[in-house]
């Protein structure tokens, strides 16, 4: 049998309270059975459902656009044209679905785009369970068409109105509730954090994005990648992209953080304008795992910031922590600026209008390849980059962050008056 | 045995807190280092926390401030992992070291369960601290026994699920917990909801040996920081109240049934 | 070599001002030559794209809350995970590519929706053509988030003010630009009507719905669908997801039309409340071709109305036409109610949130089906239902409509404000 | 030849306005049968639609509006051709015969090409009316020679691509499509965006027999109301323009150069 992962090195763990253990144990236990040992067919089921109304396979497009601007062949890994529009969807319906083989019979779920909480909703209303999600409400501002749509899936949505209302703050608020109701409640939770067994399991949902790749790029290309790149919130569409290339050491894994308005940071307001955890975070333990940080010389976590709600937390997957530290994924970072100017290059000159997590991803290539690139790294070839969702949610953000900004590619908004 | 948030909402006003909790008769008093994310906090304690972080506590002036007291009762550290972690240069043991130098005689820690807790478990036996593990209302067999096997001072007993916070009425958990309980030898304080002395009452008389009451309290201290009240208002509230859990308590002692000696 | 169809029975035709003839002639060419005749491999080229891009083949699902809720197997064509959100993809990739095959410069298109133009916006994005759309000015404000797509992608929008600034006038109006620019430009019709050879090539850019779901439900059940079912505003998606199956007598086919608030129309005021030119419809002359229509006694074209912009149009393709005259197919239809709760009840029992065009097909089944429904309709099994599109572009005009009704099934609205 | 839109504004003004025409020395009226959508037309025209449908225009009533015409000029109607598919009981023929009843003498349709024209054709033939097609600066070769074997009256020659309106300007593509045409024998009107003497002139000049004038015309009538002015005002300065037209085609006519007899 198949064992969890529950350290990755150093990182990873159980940092919770003592009246979630025993849920915590029945899970591991739970995942262990029924995901790493298909107990009962689960993970066939789950396959099925995943393809039907999730839309798996994604494509694997040659970006052509991309691949003659940076003089490098482009991929993209189209996780954008999953159902509900991101990757979050592998996971969230791993989780739901997990949740009924458990006889659970109430999900409830924290989100920061919006994108998790939709993807949780749409798979508790296709597997019949209620759902109630967290949401800060500063991102429910920012995100307001995936709070529609989490309502109209029938869904609850709980707006948490401590701190500064971003993700961080709807992870605490969720583990309360679920502190609370831990004997009827699963908690989905929505990236590769969390206590063990979620980093790991997360992971697993998510791999098969890699296993297409590997699958896809020998169809067409007769090669691995060369490199993959992937932005990086709490990181698990990064988890799911990299995690069938891990053991392979010719495949270069980038991890595009959230570089904000600067990495510098203000501790005296205990912000950090930026969610770069994997490139300037320290370790410490947070939302129930040890991993890399943002926090302050005492412990306290630092606010994050990112133009984009899906990257913007003060953690990330303790797995990422340690790939980063033995130097197996390369963790790289990319401002808002950069991030917007990405994003209308790629709706712009691929007609694929990204999420604003995504675009973090491709103003990574801009970066060190583009015309103004610093040329900072050498890419091997073929270079996949994972589309993580798509930028129907970002619309108004996107379009108000834009306008606040001087941008060389901006699109004319006049006629959104 | 009552919890407040230390520095709320400031420094000198939360040692006259505390203060007042020991002329109210406490035995033990726990004193929160407040964390930015306290996940096992209902909104009561959230709002301590901020409101003393606000202050500019951190966890040195945590320790100036337990130094500063001027108490006779055992006082207890509550705080979160990431801070201890955090803490000096030895992760762990740094903290353990200096909360024994300002005479703090025990930690809990609401996101550490016995299963991370080794490091923390030497460092206290080291320094002779007490580490205190909670227990859930879902906590049975196995784990039980490996937290009670890891306990010293006292175990805190959860009285029911979720998150602290004054309630109305005691939870149906408390009197199955602590008949799970009662096979071990150690003394049992319960706490999550408790606010009056008839509910410390209800508790003592099923079994518990302590009752521990943080939002009750803390209510006190954000009603009078809202309405601007004196500091020396505020403390006699809270001194009273601690006096009437108190009673409650020692009432909840004598109604318990004696225990049968043929 | 295969030839285009011009006419079906009575219907089509080329009724267009005769600047605009020789470029229908081209087209015709072309159609012949690429499409029909996969002359330089041009289909083949199609196909790629729109598998890659476009994220073709898309899933069949069943719908197994639907499928117990009416006693009969429902199937799902899950025509909204392609690229864009609808099936409109297929068309607009076909009509761009084709327009780069005959050496065109420019690309213009109407949309009522927003889809197709969305789509268009997309493909001449991807092939990285200069794209201008026309929409109505009430259009526009029904479906923001499809104008902000288009701009993001680099399109123009052009406000059409004329009428009632919905689809007709739209479509009106991209035929002045390109009587005016025919030279040099290619217009993308958005649906299967207007001159030869539209009607026959859009449908013939969709078949390969009705490829997929005859491939797919032979594979998952080893039979034909027995039934088919997709809402009709020009027909589009209709026609592609009947095509396969027009030679096939025992599969039934459903055309559902958008019955608006009632079928009754207001001669005087020149406004038809609902959009079933099928059902209710005559034979008249418009947007180049014969066919079924909205009209009053004098000719004079009646402005249509569906609580969904892209059923709401008063004309249809006109091989539709033809085979509901022929009883190929049936047409039916369904109000705005009626299309608002089918939206509500798939996204809270599916965990899918329909365009408000495809909630028609849905009602379909709850009117003759559900608990209240009339019966009137025997299905043969399995029942396939297209769904065209995705309902992110219509948030906000179903929550306002949603609002303006009292709905059995409407979602709590509290937390949008 | 000027086109008016019957019934715009008005039925009564609009009977003024074309016997303004008919007095200013038009040789031919076109006169426009509004239908809802008119996808030929530019804004001027398409406004004037919208008025005199707004005015009840309806294609009997504009069938009266004709009888009432007192003119002593050959009238062209000019409609799109699902009005005249819808009218009376056998569709086309109806129309047509409505039509030279009221003393219509041509018919143009400007979404018709000649492929889709057999059954309007032979109801002209019938009724003696001409059937008047259009040619495209984009018409050339083959088609070309279809439709002037189908035409009769004279073509209407679109002097640019596009739809109708007033221009600044002359388009390059008159006289390369008037040099097409040259070897056909039937009068060549050129319409498409002229609007003044000047304009009418050059277009003579260039081997028109006649121009086709609508929105400049039209737009008087639209500037006048809007301000209100009287019919009669409005009249005037319609016939003004009609004798300027007029004046400018015989000037161009005079400067054409003389074909060469040896
Ligand atoms: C499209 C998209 N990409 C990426 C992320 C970041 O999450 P993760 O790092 O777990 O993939 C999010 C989170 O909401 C997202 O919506
Ligand atoms: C999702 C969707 N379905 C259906 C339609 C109606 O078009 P058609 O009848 O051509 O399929 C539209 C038009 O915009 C649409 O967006």
């Amino acid at each position: 049998m198949s064992q969890p992962d529950t350290k990755f090195g150093e990182y990873g763990g159980q940092y919770v309270p003592e009246a979630l253990m025993p849920a915590i144990e029945e899970l591991t236990d739970a995942y262990r059975r029924y995901v790493l040992n298909n107990e009962a067919g689960f993970m066939d089921e789950f396959s099925e459902r995943i393809e039907d109304f999730g839309g798996r396979p994604t494509p694997l497009q040659r970006a052509e656009q991309l691949s003659s601007r940076y003089g490098v062949d482009v991929y993209l890994k189209r996780e954008d044209l999953l159902h509900g529009g991101a990757h979050k969807l592998n996971n969230a319906l791993g989780q739901v679905l997990l949740a009924k083989y458990m006889g659970k019979e109430r999900i409830i779920a924290e989100t920061g785009a919006g994108q998790h909480g939709t993807a949780t909703a749409m798979a508790a209303a296709h597997l019949d369970m209620p759902c109630e999600i967290y949401m800060g409400r500063r991102d429910i501002n920012r995100q307001r068409p995936n709070v529609f749509r989490m309502r109209l899936n029938g869904a609850e949505v709980n707006p948490v109105d401590i701190g500064r209302g971003t993700l961080k703050e709807a992870i605490s608020e969720t583990m309360r509730d679920w502190a609370t109701t831990v004997e009827t409640t699963h908690y989905v939770i929505g990236s590769v954090v969390g206590p063990a067994p979620f980093p790991a399991m997360v992971r697993d949902f998510h791999a098969v994005i890699s296993e297409e790749i590997r699958s896809q790029t020998a169809a067409k290309l007769g090669c691995l990648p060369g490199s993959v790149v992937a932005c990086a919130g709490g990181g698990s569409n990064t988890m799911g992209a990299f995690a069938e290339f891990l053991g392979e050491d010719d495949v270069d894994l980038y991890a595009v953080e959230a570089g904000g308005s600067s990495l510098t940071v203000d501790e005296e307001a205990g912000v950090a304008p930026h969610s770069a955890s994997l490139s300037t975070g320290e370790e410490g333990v947070l939302h129930g795992a040890r991993t890399k940080l943002l926090q302050d010389r005492h412990g306290q976590i630092m606010e994050s910031h990112s133009v984009s709600s899906g990257l913007d937390y003060s953690g990330v997957g303790p797995q990422l922590s340690h790939l980063v530290d033995e130097e197996r994924v390369t963790p790289v970072d990319v401002g808002d600026d950069d991030a917007l100017e990405a994003f209308h290059r790629l709706s712009q000159d691929e007609g694929i209008i990204p999420a604003l997590e995504t675009a973090h991803a491709f103003g990574f290539l801009e970066t060190t390849l583009g015309p103004d690139g610093d040329g900072s790294v050498e890419f091997e070839e073929p270079v996949v980059v994972n589309v993580s969702g798509r930028g129907d949610k970002d619309l108004e953000a996107a379009i108000e962050e834009t306008e606040a900004r001087e941008l060389e590619n901006a699109p004319d908004m006049e006629v959104f008056e | 045995m009552p919890y407040l948030a230390a520095g709320d909402p400031d420094f000198e006003s939360s040692l006259e807190y505390v203060e007042a909790l020991a002329a109210g008769g406490a035995d033990v008093i726990e004193l929160g280092l407040p964390f930015s994310e306290p996940i096992a906090e209902g909104p009561t304690i959230q709002q301590a926390v901020v409101r003393s972080l606000e202050g500019g506590m951190t966890p040195e002036r945590f320790f100036e401030f337990v130094a500063a007291l001027d108490v006779d009762v055992p006082l207890v550290c509550m705080t979160y992992y990431n801070l201890i972690y955090q803490y000096g240069d030895e992760p762990v043991r740094s903290f353990v070291e200096r909360a024994a130098e300002v005479g703090i005689e025990g930690v809990v820690v609401p996101d550490l369960p016995a299963e991370e807790a080794d490091l923390l478990r030497e460092a206290c036996d080291e320094f002779g601290l007490d580490l205190i593990f909670i227990v859930a209302p879902t906590t049975a067999g196995d784990r039980l026994d490996r937290i009670m096997e890891r306990v010293s001072g006292y175990v805190y007993v959860q009285a029911r699920l979720g998150v602290t916070g004054a309630r109305e009425s005691l939870s149906d958990h408390t009197e199955e917990t602590l008949a799970r309980l009662e096979e071990y030898d150690v003394p049992k304080a319960v706490g999550f909801g408790i606010s009056t002395g008839e509910h410390a009452a209800s508790v003592v008389e099923a079994g518990a040996d302590g009752v521990i009451v943080g939002s009750a309290l803390i209510e006190i201290i954000a009603e009078g920081h809202e309405t601007d009240d004196s500091t020396a208002a505020v403390a006699e509230r809270i001194e009273s109240l601690a006096r009437e859990l108190k009673a409650g308590a020692i009432e909840g002692g004598q109604r318990r049934p004696r225990p049968e000696r043929t």
